[in-house]
């Protein structure tokens, strides 16, 4: 983990509430697709976690979708404003265990860390399957970017207005045969996932954050390997070693 | 050259800047970020006899200028601490350090300081007592002055290490605490602990925090602190670890003013986890600009 | 169509939006910035017996997220308030206004409540039960379930008017308090009135404040606020009127969540003298935005 | 009093830690020399208040001086940035008292209102003197301004690095007759003025306030005639009426 003051490169609604912001700086210690970066914003305590989406010579991609007034406060920045930033937080997703034949599942805000995580795999031969999950057609964002690199990107949405109708775990059948389960998204989408895919897989999670790098344990949760801290011992966890709060 | 070392409990610090508990772990996550002996010292995790995980998620709230934070004393038992905790710590701190102890009754208190007693690496021991107090109704031992003595007396008779005593703020005579502790034989006084907050989720209609109610940290309750410690040094003579919504080196410099001997530094680290670094560094140059040479001269110095 | 009213003690209010006292002065002072008809009501300045100065200054200090005021109680005494400030008020805002009244002893209490009874412009009495008891040692009236209890009592003999007793933060246990307030015959309880603070001006080394502490107001109290109204609606049954850092529409829901039937605006006022307009005007919108049709619904809603 | 966004024009450094600011927008509600504003500052939750310096077609200019974290903001403040201010408030200074040729005496960031005071004054006729003190030359700040308007311009410097060696008060000899004395500065100041004078005046003060429109009872202090409100029934109090807290 490193701090660093990173300057807006640009930053733009790419779907319904939904904003790509480039940052241009030092961004040397972001090691691993699936990392996340904490941002320090005027007149907010507490910093806000925003996966590493893509990273390419020094410019680093985030997504993320307006929920409340720190994200307003974002996606009102400008170009040239400068943020203070800890970046390289978090274990992120384990590539070498992903067999031949990887599959990617997002949803929503989770789609995100996947496109640098799709990146990697495909860098090292992998063929990699996406599957992407919205509520409607308008919220799809980079769906050409997965194409661009995926072997193949399957879409749904809740209302069918893009792709699939349906969620991403009614996707499973279409997506065919796949070596291993990449996934990030809300909790409800992470559970249905774990219950039904028949490999291996890391999953990504999301918890309220006091500092974001393992020192307050303001972000615990219960493993079957113990406690973890989800900024620091994660946010990526395997299959094997989560614990629902309730049973799945 | 501007003298900055400060003496708690007869053991000088070159700094009065101490991370308060809670905020910096074990010590060894920060020992990445910078060589962490730079610090006057540090206060550890609150332990407790057994390992906790503490209370469920979230766990985390943001109020205006603070925080809420309902961990519930996560930590992994004193015996984990002093069979490993300390062992690692010892590999990149060199100072003493203060162990901040719970306890849910007086029995757990005692146990938790007479093993960390045997310590070399423990310099003081901070009693939190705004736990609940499981035997006496559920009200922390810190909101009535009989059961902070008697805490106090209790931890006295096993320890002869420094003994500084973690007030609470949620109560009406904090001086009277102060009073009856340093009677019961504190050798020091820290606060403030969290108050007593809350924030509502409005799309679900519930309490934000699982826990509902959670600990207001930050700068938002600097002032509630600073009146706290200013009261308590008129009542006490034993020196006070002054805290609460520090987040500067003028804070810092304000602290002293109301009498503090030392200043804990809490939530400001998990925003800015370089800033105990940042206000040592910029300590010297502060003095100049206030012509303060002895930082300890200025303890008490707004009395 | 959004309903915005709610029922404070038999008096059904167009909205739960209150500006707080001593923020909002008789009222007149806003009139001319706006129609103040459009509030649930006010609570004017908080009147004595006789005139008061209040104390020196500075009286005021910045903090972050609020700030501190020592104002110390500066009215031109309740026969001032009857025939000068009141009729100035009539010309300008047509509900039921609420007198907010402080004394320095249970006597001066009961005479001022007795005196307001008579006025029609007079819709509820509110008791600032934060004033040093001077015949009781100095403590606050509100800081002991007893003595809340006794100025409770003594002013309920003396009015029909309903009566509210808006109680001080700095006490460990609130809900105890409020319960007594009501078995002495309190028709609502308002909170939370200022919780104690200080700053300290590091060029002088002394307080800032020409009186040492202050009041700290402001968004930096709110969670402290919200935990307070949602303990004490747990614990009684008549209404409250929440107050404590709400500046927004959003913190007028939260607090109603908690179980505030009307919610009181105070430093807010000063700093942007048009917002419990604003948030009056915005109220039906917020709303539609959450599913809220009738605004009374969501009272105490959190728990 | 009146709400409005005001753009910054400019913002420059023109004496040592002292800037000029001027800002458009619409001041319609200030009526008198020696009324101020109140501006919001992002990340500080009191306004802070400003004699208004100068008004010319909309175009309103202060003076203030670094002294603390507010106006270390301000001083930071670019071209094109919008502040949040009350307007016209205060009562001013009246003129029409002011005789055929009043003498103004400020002092450091008290000089500021008498600029737009002396621009008043002359308009009506009136031969104005203005002494001006500060610490030392590189504090002075309008004194070409003042001499372009003023029958007599006279600084001092408590160094004697400019104009007389010296306090405001040492000056007053060299001032000569007056007419009637209008005066802002630190209380010290305006305490020695007031012993000093042989005229009546008008007394310009500051106090810490928290509303600034009468609202709050934050900045009353007590004169002859009873508590008044610096901010609302001020800042300018008659020499007739003032209780010094301690006696002159
Ligand atoms: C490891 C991690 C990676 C994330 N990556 C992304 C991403 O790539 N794109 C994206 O759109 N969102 C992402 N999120 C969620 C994002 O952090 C929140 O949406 C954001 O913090 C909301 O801030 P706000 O001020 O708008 O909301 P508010 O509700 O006003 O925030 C109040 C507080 O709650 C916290 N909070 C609110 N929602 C969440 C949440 N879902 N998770 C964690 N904290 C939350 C905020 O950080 C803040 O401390 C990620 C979260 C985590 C933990
Ligand atoms: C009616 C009036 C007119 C003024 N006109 C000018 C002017 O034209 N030029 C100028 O340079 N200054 C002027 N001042 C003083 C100016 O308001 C303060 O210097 C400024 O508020 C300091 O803010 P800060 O954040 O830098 O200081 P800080 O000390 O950090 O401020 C903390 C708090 O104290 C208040 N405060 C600090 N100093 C003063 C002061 N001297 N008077 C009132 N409040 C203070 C601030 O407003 C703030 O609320 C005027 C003050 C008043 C009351
Ligand atoms: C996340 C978190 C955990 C804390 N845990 C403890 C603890 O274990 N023991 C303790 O005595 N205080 C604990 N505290 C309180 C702090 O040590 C400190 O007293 C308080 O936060 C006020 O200081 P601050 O405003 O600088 O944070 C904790 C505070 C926070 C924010
Ligand atoms: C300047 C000032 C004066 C106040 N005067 C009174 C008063 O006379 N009577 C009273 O009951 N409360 C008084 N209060 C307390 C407020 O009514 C309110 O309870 C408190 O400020 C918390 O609300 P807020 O955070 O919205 O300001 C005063 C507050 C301020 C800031
Ligand atoms: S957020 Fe602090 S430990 Fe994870
Ligand atoms: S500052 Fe509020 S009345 Fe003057």
């Amino acid at each position: 983990m490193t701090q660093s003051d990173l300057t807006i490169l640009s930053n733009r609604e790419i779907a319904t509430s939904v904003y790509e912001m480039k940052l241009g700086g030092n961004t040397i210690s972001i090691a691993r697709p699936g990392q996340f970066i904490d941002l320090k914003l005027d007149g907010f305590f507490l910093r806000r976690p925003f996966s590493v989406c893509d990273l390419e010579n020094d410019v680093l991609t985030i997504i993320y979708k307006v929920v409340g007034r720190g994200t307003e406060h974002m996606s009102s920045l400008t170009a040239g404003s400068v943020l203070d930033a800890l970046i390289g937080l978090g274990n992120g997703y384990e590539t070498s265990t992903s067999g031949a034949s990887p599959l990617l599942i997002g949803g929503g805000a989770g789609v995100p860390p996947l496109f640098m995580l799709a990146k990697a795999l495909v860098s090292q031969g992998k063929s990699v399957t996406a599957v992407l999950g919205f509520n409607t057609a308008e919220d799809v964002f980079y769906k050409g970017e997965f194409e661009g690199i995926c072997s193949r990107v399957i879409i749904t949405t809740a209302d069918g207005s893009c792709g699939i109708r349906g969620l991403v775990t009614d996707a499973l059948t279409e997506a065919g045969d796949y070596s291993y389960v990449y996934t990030c998204g809300p909790e409800q989408m992470l559970k249905a996932v774990w219950s039904k895919i028949n490999t291996s897989g890391q999953f990504s999670f999301e918890e309220r954050m006091g500092c974001g790098f393992g020192a307050c344990m303001g972000c615990s949760c219960e493993t079957l390997c113990g406690a973890k801290r989800i900024c620091s011992d994660g946010p990526v966890l395997y299959k094997e070693e989560i614990k629902w709060p309730t049973p799945a | 050259m501007a003298d900055t070392r400060v003496t708690l409990c007869g053991i000088t610090l070159d700094n009065p800047v101490i991370p308060a508990s809670g905020t910096f772990g074990y010590g060894y996550e920060f020992a990445k970020l910078y060589d962490i002996n730079c610090l006057g010292t540090f206060s550890f995790k609150g332990t407790t006899v057994l390992p906790r995980f503490g209370n469920p998620t979230p766990r985390i709230a943001e109020t205006p200028s603070g925080m809420l934070n309902a961990v519930g004393l996560q930590n992994p038992g004193v015996d984990a601490v002093i069979s490993y905790e300390l062992p690692r710590l010892k590999e990149v701190f060199f100072k003493p350090v203060i162990a901040n102890i719970s306890g849910f009754s007086i029995d757990e208190y005692v146990q938790i300081a007479a093993v960390l007693d045997k310590e070399v690496q423990v310099g003081w021991i901070e009693l939190n007592v705004s736990c609940p107090n499981v035997h006496g109704g559920g009200a922390a031992f810190g909101t009535t002055p009989d059961s902070a003595a008697r805490v106090t007396g209790a931890v006295r008779r096993v320890t002869k290490k420094p003994l500084i005593v973690k007030l609470s703020p949620n109560v009406a005579d904090i001086a009277g605490i102060a009073k009856s502790c340093e009677c019961a034989g504190a050798d020091a006084i820290s606060l403030i602990n969290t108050l007593l907050g809350m924030r509502i989720d409005i799309k679900k209609r519930s309490p934000l925090l699982a826990n509902k109610t959670g600990g207001l940290s930050g700068r938002a309750i600097f002032p509630v602190a600073l009146r706290m410690v200013y009261q308590v040094y008129e009542a006490v003579r034993i020196p006070i670890i002054g805290m609460g919504g520090v987040a500067g080196t003028e804070d810092v410099l304000e602290m002293m003013l109301a009498g503090a001997t030392a200043v804990g530094i809490g939530s400001a680290n998990l925003v800015d986890p370089f800033i105990c670094r940042d206000i040592i560094n910029s300590l010297p140059a502060e003095m100049d600009k206030y012509g303060i040479s002895r930082l300890s001269d200025i303890i008490g110095g707004a009395h």
